[in-house]
């Protein structure tokens, strides 16, 4: 069987090229079919080794979760991508507890002993698979629920909870131990039914905003799962691959750390963004004075400006108000300004999320810049228009130690000659951190939903 | 020499021949037994192969996707996390090996199962992305 | 039955034995034989370990020298080509093994002379370096 | 021995650290000692094995390499540097031919089978490192050679080389056949001959200039020969550290061939850099005017200027002008001027050449920038002081479509107000061809030898 392990050196090899095609968006969709003919050999190769015979089951298995994986993939809306993200993960985490399951009522189709008579080295491999996989499971739905608004994203905080987890962890492990040496199937489920638990425990602390690092981490830990289970069939596809998923979720996590300034134990441990992110905080009740302006005065500024950086956040993709907002920078462009949008790393609720919904929108992505490539320009601007962002302009990142989001880089708008924020309140952003800038004599407070405004500005330009 | 002395004799004779021919046996069983294990190890992609390989390539591999991941541009994270969560499933694999037997046993089911799940995951995931992609455009007509 | 007729009886049987005996003997050596080399191969970091593992770990590494030599800062390409040179001679380990083993004949005067090339490339590469990377400072007294 | 194939796993990974380090010069030393503490493990793990026993000779091989090594090391002067790492190679090839014959007359010692009965697959690997490894052998020496200005580093072309080297292959790939037939010790020496004379016939044609591509090509061959060492042996170490300099040696002659917009093939082929680049070419026997000062005029400009950029090449790296020119650079900046160094990717006679030359004289890095970093400066410079450089400052380039050198990246040293070339005559550079900006208005020309030049020049400023 040397073809095998080439063909699945092959599929590896088709699965780094996938990731290295998205270093650039030309390459990334050759990379994706990359990644697709990877997955081809992977699964064609093991049809064919001769221990697999019966295809009936194979077939329909594939057909059906096919064809539900084509749907929701046809119709899901950009904006739900987030969750979407967390719910294909709950189902990796349930597929694997399933596999580790196979692989202990039938070890001889896995060549790794008689049942009853398993290899250690197979058995722990195994109990971890499986633990990853169904705290993977019930994290995941949990934070599927909570990104999708079914649960409320408050965390759910509890006296005692960090004593319950490690009091859980503990007895995990105990059960692992003893699972290795009875090799009884109670055992096993015992395992699976406590680690589910103790992925509802782990995650239904953790604020909603959160959700994307937990998300992140979860993949990465799929990824050292599937790893594990590919040092149990000796497979390198496995590994290879399971390697690329964990540092790719590992440096997710990290660059989602950063962009937030905190640390992973931080989010980990839970018990943020709750009681004073949830809406009118006290840093809400503040009775200076605003400027505001309607949707005629922002139009007339901006046919003014030379230059304009629109500044996407959160508040664009809950509102759904990327297609408006590229009809409004037709507009400015074809005025004559100069049109770019600048997008901070932890922008949004995932990684990259203003930048989808920007090409869906069809924004040129050489007009969508990052943090680094456009923060000095700012100063040189005449209009910044931040619609439905806020943490990531706040200025208390740089000057407040005190603030929670202190050391966070952020986008200086406030360098700009005219602010323009589209928000529908005084609330504050998700950190709950009240944000100076609004009370600056440069901005101007554009309240209402962002989609509309957005459409009204539009009309007022048109006019 | 009489009858009984040649009777016992060649008995004796028998009996030695027939321990030989016994240890003989059992030698060869043994010989074959150790050869066993070696023999299944022997076989490229075995479930034998030496871990240090494995480990290897594990090492290796965790380089490699440290560096290929840094390399992705921040404005793709969203399709990246769409890629890694459909080549996760991979471990498709392993399902396709419960599943793939003769016969119908508890562990086909659960293989079964585990097609369907990975599968969802498969299709959704590349052609999720594959959606994303197709938005990212340099110059809209 | 006769005397003849016993002895004949036993002679054949004893034959029988014997052919039997070889025959075992046969067996076990040949099931010995076949355990040799799949035991050698199953010796880790032996000589005949599966060559798709070598060669996995072989494309890995390709793939991670792709993306560590691009990463080298270009201020820093002259000490790149001193390192490689060190890191190459570690063809040394091929060398001393060829002057290894006990007693003396041509092949350990061949790893000798290996031996001291490579010897010369390793401290000359590293500590050239050596000397090229001091003189980078950030800034001077 | 498990433990062995974890410990040159260790190695591998300290060899990957090495050049990692080599990322930032703050982590390059640490990177250093990664590499050797990767070579003393591999070589520990080596003499450790069951049987390697007899350690007298290995004792005595590794002191007396080790002290010629560390020798040299000490008493090279910094500008011998492209010949050293030829020289250094031709030791890695000759070593890697005689690894080969030890395994060939030993082939016990390493795994592969009996004198007069090596595997095929052995023998095949054996007579491609051998042949490798010659050819480097031979191959680095012509070049160290022609560096060193042995051999004289004028192009030996004569009629129908390529194809007397077309028959020398395709005898060498016969040899090769023959050899794994018959295995016979006269096969094995005739490969080995035969390699080094194709080595000679190889790097003979091409030009002194064109060297250090050679030098890279011959280390990224070495990487590769490693390789196959490794196969043989199923030892990773090898296999791993082969892959990484061949990737090495590889990317730099890619990166050079680009420098020069060049591709491989025609350095290869050979005869470049011939007749035209020697000296005083055609192209050198000009007789328009140029404008010409001396080292007074030279600092009476620089005096008035506030900024200014030092364009060095191989000029400098011949004269060891480097102490000099820093010495006239501190004054600068004590005088009030930013001063920086701007590096083309091929200046000087090998990558990087520059930057360990201006180290050496104490020359903080952060003033050394690369080209894509200065290039938009020199528009906004007051004087720009070309040392000894040529080629990576002619606008022919960019304009001239017939000149060797067209769509080669340069300089923009003409945007500058003020353009300095310190140079001994008229005669082109390494290319042979003419350089348009001797001629321009804002040149000066300063004839001398550059270290001279510098002295000149400091004197003139203390004055
Ligand atoms: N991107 C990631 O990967 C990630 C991961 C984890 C955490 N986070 C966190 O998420 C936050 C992201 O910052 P951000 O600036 O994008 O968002 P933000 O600070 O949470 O602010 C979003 C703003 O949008 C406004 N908004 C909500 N719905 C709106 C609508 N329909 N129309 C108009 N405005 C609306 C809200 O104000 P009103 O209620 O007044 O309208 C709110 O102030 C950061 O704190 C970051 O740490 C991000
Ligand atoms: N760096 C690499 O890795 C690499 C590799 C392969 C090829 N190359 C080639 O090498 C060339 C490098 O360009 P370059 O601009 O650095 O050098 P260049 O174009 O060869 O010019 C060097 C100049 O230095 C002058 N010079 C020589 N000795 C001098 C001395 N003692 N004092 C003052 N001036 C002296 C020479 O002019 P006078 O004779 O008039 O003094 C000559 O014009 C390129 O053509 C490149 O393609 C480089």
């Amino acid at each position: 069987m040397q073809w095998a392990g080439f063909a699945y050196l092959v599929a590896a090899i088709c699965f780094i090229m996938a990731l290295r095609g998205l270093s650039h968006p030309e390459s990334a969709r050759n990379g994706n079919r990359f990644g697709m003919a990877g997955m081809a050999i992977a699964v064609i190769t093991t049809i064919l080794m001769p221990n697999v015979v019966s295809y009936e089951w194979i077939i329909a298995g594939i057909v059906i979760g096919g064809v539900i994986g084509a749907v929701i993939a046809k119709k899901i809306v950009m904006t739900a991508l987030p969750q979407l993200v967390a719910a294909f993960h709950s189902l990796v985490g349930l597929a694997a507890v399933f596999v580790a399951a196979a692989a202990f009522y039938n070890p001889g189709a896995y060549d790794i002993g008689t049942a009853g008579h398993i290899a250690v080295a197979s058995l722990i491999e195994m109990s971890l698979g499986t633990a990853i996989g169904a705290v993977t499971f019930t994290g995941s739905v949990v934070a599927f629920g909570k990104l999708q608004g079914v649960f409320g994203s408050k965390p759910l905080v509890f006296p005692g909870q960090h004593l319950l987890n490690a009091a859980l962890g503990l007895l995990l492990l105990g059960l692992v131990v003893w699972f290795c040496m009875v090799q009884e199937p109670w055992v096993f489920w015992a395992i699976v039914l406590l680690s589910f638990a103790i992925g509802l425990l782990l995650i239904l602390p953790i604020g909603g905003a959160d959700m994307p690092v937990v998300v992140s981490m979860l993949n990465s830990y799929s990824g050292w799962a599937a790893c594990g289970i590919g040092f149990t069939l000796a497979n390198t596809a496995l590994i290879i691959t399971g390697a690329l998923v964990g540092a790719s979720g590992a440096i997710l996590s990290y660059i989602m750390c950063k962009g937030m300034n905190r640390s992973i134990f931080n989010v980990i441990l839970g018990g943020f963004g709750g009681e004073s992110g949830g809406g009118a905080g006290p840093a809400g009740d503040d009775d200076r004075p605003v400027k505001s302006g309607g949707p005629e005065d922002a139009a007339f500024m901006m046919k003014q400006a030379e230059s304009v950086i629109i500044v996407p956040g959160y508040g664009m993709a809950v509102a759904q108000a990327q297609h408006a907002l590229r009809e409004m920078a037709e507009l400015l462009k074809s005025n004559g300004a100069q049109v770019r949008y600048a997008i901070h790393p932890v922008a949004g609720r995932m990684p990259g999320h203003m930048n989808v919904l920007l090409a869906e929108a069809n924004v040129d992505y050489d007009d969508v810049l990052e943090l680094e490539e456009i923060n000095r320009d700012f100063s040189s601007t005449d209009v910044v228009f931040v619609i439905g962002a806020n943490d990531v302009t706040n200025p208390a990142a740089k000057t407040d130690q005190a603030s929670p989001i202190y050391g966070m880089p952020i986008l200086n708008v406030e360098e700009a000659e005219q602010v323009l924020f589209v928000k529908r309140s005084m609330s504050p952003g998700y950190a709950g951190v009240q944000n100076e800038l609004f009370f600056r004599d440069n901005t101007t407070m554009l309240f209402g939903d962002a989609k509309k405004m957005c459409e009204d500005i539009v009309k007022a330009l048109e006019r | 020499m009489d009858k009984q002395q040649l009777l016992q004799q060649a008995q004796s004779l028998q009996e030695e021949a027939r321990t030989l021919a016994e240890k003989a046996g059992e030698l060869a069983s043994q010989a074959a037994q150790m050869a066993q294990p070696a023999a299944e190890a022997a076989a490229a992609g075995g479930g034998h192969t030496p871990f240090i390989f494995l480990f290897t390539a594990f090492v290796l591999a965790c380089f490699v996707g440290y560096y290929v991941v840094w390399s992705v541009t921040p404005a793709l994270h969203s399709p990246l996390m769409g890629v890694t969560n459909a080549i996760s499933s991979v471990i498709i694999v392993g399902a396709l090996i419960a599943a793939g037997p003769e016969g119908s046993d508890i562990s086909k089911i659960f293989g079964f199962v585990a097609i369907v799940l990975a599968s969802v995951n498969i299709f959704g995931g590349f052609l999720v992305t594959n959606r994303m992609l197709g938005m990212f455009r340099k110059k809209q007509k």
